[in-house]
This record gives C-alpha cells, structure tokens and sequence, in this order.
C-alpha cells in the first residue's frame, strides 16, 4: 500500500462529510444496489432535464469506501448526460480492471478510488453506487 | 499459563506464520473462517502424491492398496477423534456445507412430509439453514425458529432458552439442526441436553460442529446427536474435506444423495441398487488426499489435547475480553463469559462501518473478518447489517491479541 | 517419435515415478483411473498453504485478497484450458461425478417431465448413468440407451453409429449424455458431430471429458455442448476438484443445486434468493488449493501441449495394440484403429481372471486396472463381468508397455 | 510379498480343479455372495443331516482366490456342525484381519490364503465363499 493516507483524508472527507447524500423527493429515475457479501446497500435517486442529470441523491449503509464512492460520483455526473456518465462509469471500471496506473483525464477526480484497486475486495464497494447509475441508465433507455 | 508457552513454540509448526503482510508480521485471527496449517499436514499432502497416489478401492496393485489403506485409515481416525461408534458412521464429504445438504436432502426426502416441521436456530450459519429451506420446500415441510435470547446490557449476550425449544417441540416436529458453538456469537449451546430434550420428543438432532471439533472436545456417543457435520479447512486440515456422522439406524433410513461410481451395488440399464453406508453416499473419486491430510491434522490436535487446546483459547479469550472493555465504542455480540463461550469473537466499533476496521488492521498485518459472516438472520435479530470478528487458533498469542486492540485505537484516531 | 524424447526428460517432474514395487521400478499404467502428479502441482499446494491460504471472497485482508485472486484466476485458467466464453461458465465442483449430479439435479428438476427422455449411451461410465436413473426417477422421465455398435472380429469394436442416433432423436428427447471418450474402450466420439445432430432436433448434449481433458484438445466453443464436465485428478492435478462448463442459457435455467454459504444474495427466514451463477451453484466453502493446484496441472500440460501430449499418447497405443497381435488368447475390447481412440485399452486373457492377471502384474511393478471399471451395462453388453485395462499418461514409455506385455506371458505361464 | 509361489501352487491346484463345485440338486440351504467391486459371484448350496453340513458345493464365477478359497472351504466344512464352521469362519476372518501371522490349529490349512492378506484388495475374493456360508447359517438359525 502505497502511502495510503495522502488519498484517505480525502476519501474520508467525502465518507464524513458525504456530497448529495439522501433522497430526491420525486425522482426521475430511482436504482439500489446491494453487496451481498457485507449486506451493504445503497439507494440512487436521479432528476433529469432531457438526457441531462439535474440533481442526484444518494442513501447509503455501507463503508466509508462505498460512501466517499457514492459522493464523488454525485459530484461527477450532476449536469452531465446519461450517455456521459455510463461513459465514465466505464472507464473507472476499466481502471479498476487494468494493470498499469494511467488513468483517464475524465476520471481522474476519481484517483483516490482507483489508487485503492490493489484491494480486490473492496472493488464492490466502490462500484456500488456506479451499478445503480448504471440501472437508471438502462431505466432511462427503456 | 503454562499452555501458553507451548504456543511460542508450536508457532514454528506453521510455515504462514513467518509471513509478513505490509511490513508487519501476520497476526491471522480469522480461524473461524478456516485455520492454517501445520507442516505435518502439508507434509501428509506432499508425501501422498509423491508416493502414494492412486485412485481407491478398485485396484489391486500396490498403489491402490495403499491409497485405500490411508483412506480407510482416516476414516477410523475421524471415528475415534468424535467418539463414534464404528468408521462406517463417518461420510467423506466436501465440507460441513455438503455433509448438512446430504441429510438435508437424502435423509429429507424420504423423512419429510407436507406439514411437519424442522427447527432450526437464529444462530444458525446459512450451511445450517438455506438446505433446510431447500427441503421444506421440496416436503411442504414447515421451517420454525429456536429464536435467541437477547439481554443488551453491557454487551449484547446470544444464548438459546430451553425453556423455549421445550415449547417448540411439538409433535410435528422431526428434526433440529442446531450449531455446536456459533460462527459469530462465540455461545457453546449445550448438545447433550437439547438432544435429550428433543429425543424425548422423538425429534432428532443434527450437530453443525464447523466451529466445535478444532475448539473443544468431541463425543458423539456421549452427545447421542443422530447427525454431526464438520469441515477438514476449519480444523487445521485440507480444504476440499468434511465428514458427516451419523448413527447407523439413520444411514439405514436414508435414500442415496449423489449417483455414480463408488456407490453402487449392481447397475442395469433403468436402475441399480446401492452399496452399503458409508460408500453408499460417496459418489466418485473421493478427496483421498484430502483424508490423508485430515488424518495428519486430527493427530497434530491430538499431541497437544482438546482440553488444553479449548484452554489456551479460553484463556486468549479472557484476555481479549478484557481489553475491550478499554473501548466504551465497542459492542460485543454474544456471552462475556469465558464458560459459555469460545474463542469466536464478534463486535463493532460504534460509527465505523467493520469493513473499514478490517482494512485498517490489514495495514497492520491484522487479519480478522469483517461482514455477515454467513448469518444474515442474525444479524437482522442483532439489528445489524455487518459486524467484525476476531477469532483463535491454537497458534494465536495475547501479544497478537494486544496488537489487534492497539491498532483499534488508531481506527478511532481516523474515522473520528 | 520425436516426443517420446521429450517423455524420458519429463519423467523426473514426477515423483511417484522413482518408487520401486516390488523390486521392480513402477510402470504406473493406470491413468484412466488417476494420473500421477508432476512437481509442480505438488508445489502449488505446498505454496498455497505455506503462504495464501484462506477462506475467499468475503475477507477484505491481503490473504483472503490473495486466495480469492488465486481462486478466480484459476476460473479463469480453465475457461481458457477448454476454449469457454467466460470464466463466469465455470464452475467447480468435487469431480466429475459431482458435476453430472448437478446438472441431473438442477437442470433436471427444472426442465424434465414425465414422459420426456434422456438419452445414454451404453459405454457411459457409472457417473455419467446412475445421475441421470435418478432424474428420470424423479421427474418421471425415460432413460432410452444409444446401443453400442460391436463388430467382433480380430477384435471387438464398439462405436456408436450416428445413424442409430437419428432414429432416437425423437420429439420427446431433451437431452443426451455422452462421454468424449470412453473410459474403458478407447473410443473417441465425434462430439461435435453429435451435438449438431442433437441441437438441430432441440436436444441438448452433456459431454463427459473425464477421460478427454488429459488425452487431447478440447473446445467447447467449437463442440457447442451444453455442459461439459471433467475432475482434476484426471489431468495431472489433484484430487478434491472437479469442473463443470455450461453455457449461459443453461446456467440461466437451473435451480439451485446445494444450499449454504457463498451461493445465497439474501437469506431471510423463510426463502432466500441466489447469487449469480458460477457461485449459485457453489456452496460452502470451496476448494481453493485443489483449485491451485488444478491451473497448474493445466499449466504443465499446456507447456508440452495437447496436440504433443495425444501424439504421444497415440504413439504409445500403436506400440500396445501391435504387441497384442502375439497374443492369440487375448481379447481386445475397442476399437484396433489408433485414429478412433485414446491410450485407454481394455482386454482380457483367456481363461485367467482379470485379477489374478493384475496380482500378478504388480509382482513385476506394473500397475494396470482390473473390474467392470465403473461400466456395468458395458461389460453385460459385452458379455463379460470384468476386464483388464492399461490406460497412458504423458510420462509412459515403450518400455513400459514392453514389461507389461513380457509379464503378460509370464502370467500364461502360470496359469496355464 | 514373501515366496508368493509356494503358496500359488497349492492355491492354483484349487483354483484349476476346484472341490465341490457345481450345485446340489435340492440343497437345504442355499445362499449366494456378490462382489460389487468386479461383478464376481458365488453360489454356495448345502445338504444337512441335522445340523450337520453333509454335502456341499460351490459355483464360483471369480478369479483364481476365489476359486480357491471355495474349494477349500468345502472340503473344511463338510461333516462339521454349523456351529464348528461358524466358528471357523470366524477365526478365517480374525486371521486376515491381524497383524501378526499366527494361524489358530482350526484353520491352519487355510494358510495358503491368509499368506495373501496383505493384499487387502483380495480380502473380498477371499472372503466371498464364506459369507455365503454365513448367510446359509442364519438361514439355518431361523
Ligand atoms: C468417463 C468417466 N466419467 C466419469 C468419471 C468419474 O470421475 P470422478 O470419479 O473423478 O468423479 C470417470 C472416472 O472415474 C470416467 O472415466
Ligand atoms: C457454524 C458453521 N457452519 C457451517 C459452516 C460451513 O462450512 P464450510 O464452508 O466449510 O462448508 C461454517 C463455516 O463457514 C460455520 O462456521
């Protein structure tokens, strides 16, 4: 693990101090996701102008990890389009897949994340929130 | 104390330990999970198919006498490490997992009906409770909880109320499968009563003793259980290993689990009949590596003693108890008391979610578990979603223990 | 001959094989029922235990990171090993055995109804038969049996003729069991062949490759079989581990198979829901050193390469089958064409039992197979009780086969 | 394995012209004994005057121990009580079963087959005539 406290203070700001934390009262687009291996769970509710994110709320029980995950994503994807973010969900799932350390200038916010790769177990943690952005994707095209 | 010492050395019996894990030496207490091995275990392996190997019971040259020789052997060797009656009670399986789904599924089918009803508990690991649902499903049997009794106090105690299975035990009532000693609570229900209780009802007991047969001293003769279940990984053995015991007017009441080799009688083209218990129910080539290094792992426990093994736990215990009680921000699952208990060890940090515990200990070079541990119902009883636990193996120290505690204090350092 | 070559250098990965019988060096010529283990295999356990070992999937520890990646990547290693879309068509299973009982039990309950039928084939072997007795038992099914076809001549060949298959493709038929190659004739099937004949009158196809794994390439893709399955003790890994490949529609359309821990989504008290396939059908605890040690027998064998390693076995069958022509009393059971089989080669002596021909075999060090080796409905159909079998691995050598078929002689001389 | 062939001529002179083989025309006990591990079986009938065994005789399709091992059960057995071959069987098996060679004076004419017992994979073949014996004495008992 290298220096891993550099990038938990921010991780813990964001698991603390979570951004966009709750829930939208008339969502548009609404998704779970559930780890079952800790019981975890996490609830998406999504508003959207057209094809673009206006506001988005996450309902967490889950891990600092999954937490910070969930805020950083809210912070990410709101303004943006739907064809944007599933963009960018997969390419942080890449960089969690892959060997080397490069990572995307569009997912680079998101380096603290993807610095923790290393730890396979806690993959499902951080893509919590991710498989629930991608649920209302799919919502959405439907 | 004195058992302690024999710790310091018998650590050098386990070749893992010398590991380091990011820059720290490895303090493994996850052994309700699975245990390490010692070498004789690994050299139990390594000598089999280096010298040994061959498929059992059906040849008659050399290498498969001996192969049948060390299967058989450890057969006898299981037997009397429980206490059983005749190594034709033992049943070579995959894992307790497998060994529960066996009874659950052959002695199930031809002894469950629409209506009756199988206990089981709310401590239950879901070994011991997803095949149960599968065969209630499967008869139209009915599925009802021994629930748990709950004193929150200054720790949250899990115990099982006889006064509570005595009004479960109705006459519908076939079966409870109960655990020895629970995964997460730590709590050592007391078997040799809860199966007089239910005998005395006409209920039979199956014995999930995953977490029992490395922790305290065994005897299914004494206990009279009709069934018992444990895993070889959990008892310092090889994976890929667990054993089923059960009486023998319950193996003549039981149909076949798997089909295949091994199991027959005499096949003919629609329908065969059946060799006798236990190669009745163990179907293909049998894990005879496995056994060997079960065998092995069953010896290395013997040299030192279940009593003093379950006493230097106890007393690993005691200790751990106490430290805790440094931590108000700690709530302990399961019984404060040493004489209810084993070393299975369960608790949370108030306001820091197990999972980031575990991954800050693992810095360390801590090993301990973090989540449900396999017992979804009771962590909803516990009103819990997840919880840390630290558990012993005979190899396990105070000094890894205080480590452990130190390390606590830093996660409190930075998550609040 | 050029990888006869190769066989004299590879010897010496095999332990097993410097051990004396008997005064004599052992010709372990038994492989159709186990194969011997190289080095690597053995160093793969010893590595696993001696460093990663843990339980996988839910701990957030770097050992338990450890066992889960060594446990996928094993996933993986053998998706690839026989040609699979996805690791996610794996799944591991105990043996063979264990396999063909999960598809009996987990396809069959979902998918077989009275009167519908289940096609065998008269050389399968007892694990490929007895599974599907007790599905058509179940679900009301019928076992209808592909005949085998023999010609008796110089020798006996049993084929099975694609044309008797397209009589049986009838209506009523979901699926059809079918060993790649058999255990006891050598014979290879066409299983491409077969499954587009089956698939093209909506018949699903098992193929066993118990005995195919080891002996030569294998693409489900290519194949298009439904499930295919094989045990590790088979292909130079170890014991305890087996694997079962479906495809996706498939995997989609079983129940569950056994209940527990690592195969559940949620369990609450009544019912629960099920993980993801591969790990819905893996209950409990899994076998993750044997699944070690598998990848690295794959490994070993990739190293030499199928095409060589069938070449050479090949080479070695062409030498035993032509030995056998000195042997006017003996009787061969297969096919005498080395391009329709395997190194697995079954024959008797006349007028001396398969055992004492056995007995007295070892006296000279040589291991050979004597029974019904697990294929009852064979041996009636070919009208005998037992037979003996020499059976090749990669590490066999002519002169191997040469002792065999001198000690032959010697046996005539004694019992005659 | 000690001299195996000292024993095999003895055990050979059994197998190739066996005692008593064959079945009686109307036995009063009749059993039959099954080895699953290589489908070899055995018919064994008995003609009793009183509890005396007064004729017997074996029908064996087995190997050469086998065989053997009928044969010469049948010439122990005949004019003995069911009782006395109970009995002997008994010691039969304790014999094979024993770790020291030892043989009881009752089945010292057996000892061509003890010799073998190491050979744990025979034990069956050995022991195929005799269980049928046993299954003819429970007959008997009943
Ligand atoms: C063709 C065939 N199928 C199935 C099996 C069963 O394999 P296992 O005993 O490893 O489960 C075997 C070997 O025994 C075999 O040769
Ligand atoms: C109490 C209990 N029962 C059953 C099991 C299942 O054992 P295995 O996974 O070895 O089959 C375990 C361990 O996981 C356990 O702790």
């Amino acid at each position: 693990m290298t220096n891993p406290t550099i990038y938990r203070k921010l991780l813990l700001k964001h698991a603390r101090h979570p951004k966009n934390s709750g829930r939208l009262k008339e969502p548009d687009l609404r998704a779970t996701a559930y780890n079952p291996l800790c019981g975890d769970e996490l609830e998406l509710t999504l508003s959207m102008t057209g094809t673009v994110i206006e506001a988005c709320k996450t309902q967490v029980r889950g891990c600092a990890i999954c937490q910070a995950s969930a805020s950083m994503m809210s912070e990410l994807i709101i303004k943006k389009t739907m064809t944007e973010v599933v963009q960018i969900s997969s390419q942080f799932a890449d960089s969690l897949q892959k060997e080397t350390n490069d990572i995307p200038q569009d997912v680079e916010c998101l380096r603290p994340l993807i610095a923790l790769k290393a730890h396979r177990s806690r993959i499902k943690c951080m893509k919590l929130a991710w498989e629930a952005l991608e649920d209302c994707a799919a919502q959405n095209q439907t | 104390m004195q058992n302690l010492q024999i710790t310091s050395k018998l650590r050098e019996d386990f070749p893992i330990l010398k590991r380091e894990i990011n820059g720290h030496s490895l303090a493994y207490l996850d052994n309700a999970a699975t245990t390490q091995k010692p070498q004789s275990v690994i050299d139990a392996l390594v000598c089999f198919y280096e010298n040994h190997n061959s498929n059992v019971s059906r040849g008659v040259y050399t290498l498969a006498e001996e192969a049948t020789e060390i299967f058989e052997d450890g057969r006898k060797k299981v037997a009397k490490f429980i206490g059983a009656e005749s190594s034709s009670n033992i049943i070579f399986t995959r894992g307790t997992t497998e060994s529960i789904n066996l009874v659950a599924s052959a002695w199930g089918e031809k002894n469950l009906i629409k209506g009756e009803r199988i206990i089981v508990t709310e401590m239950e690991h879901h070994s011991n409770l997803v095949p149960w649902q599968l065969a209630a499903q499967a008869s139209g049997a009915e599925l009802v909880y021994w629930p748990l009794s709950l004193e929150h106090g200054s720790s949250c105690v899990g115990r099982l109320d006889l006064h509570k299975l005595d009004e479960l035990l109705t006459n519908s009532v076939k079966l409870l499968a109960v655990t020895v000693a629970s995964n997460v609570l730590g709590t050592v229900n007391p078997i040799a009563e809860i199966v007089k209780m239910a005998h005395d009802r006409g209920v039979l007991v199956l014995a999930d003793a995953a977490q029992a047969v490395a922790r305290m001293p065994i005897d299914v003769t004494e206990w009279n259980c009709d069934f018992l279940a444990f895993s070889g990984h959990k008892v310092y053995g090889p994976t890929g290993i667990g054993v089923l015991y059960a009486k023998q007017e319950r193996l003549n009441e039981m149909s076949v689990f798997q089909g295949g080799g091994g199991m027959i009688r005499k096949v003919s083209r629609q329908a065969s009949t059946w060799a006798d218990a236990p190669q009745k129910f163990e179907a293909g080539t049998p894990p005879v590596a496995e056994v060997f290094g079960l065998s092995a792992a069953l010896e290395y426990m013997k040299k030192y003693g279940m009593p003093e093994i379950q006493q230097h736990e106890l007393q690993l215990t005691e200790h751990a108890l106490k430290r805790m009680e440094e931590f108000p921000d700690l709530e302990l699952y399961g019984p404060a008391d040493i004489f209810e208990r084993t070393g299975v060890i369960s608790f949370n940090l108030k306001n820091v979610h197990p999972h980031d515990v575990a991954q800050v200990l693992d810095e360390y070079g801590i090993a301990v578990r973090a989540g449900h541990h396999c017992t979804q119902v009771l962590h909803e009883q516990l009103g819990i979603q997840a919880s840390l636990r630290m558990s012993f193996g005979l190899y396990n120290e105070i000094s890894e223990i205080d480590r452990l505690f130190s390390a606590l204090a830093q996660v409190r350092r930075i998550f609040n």
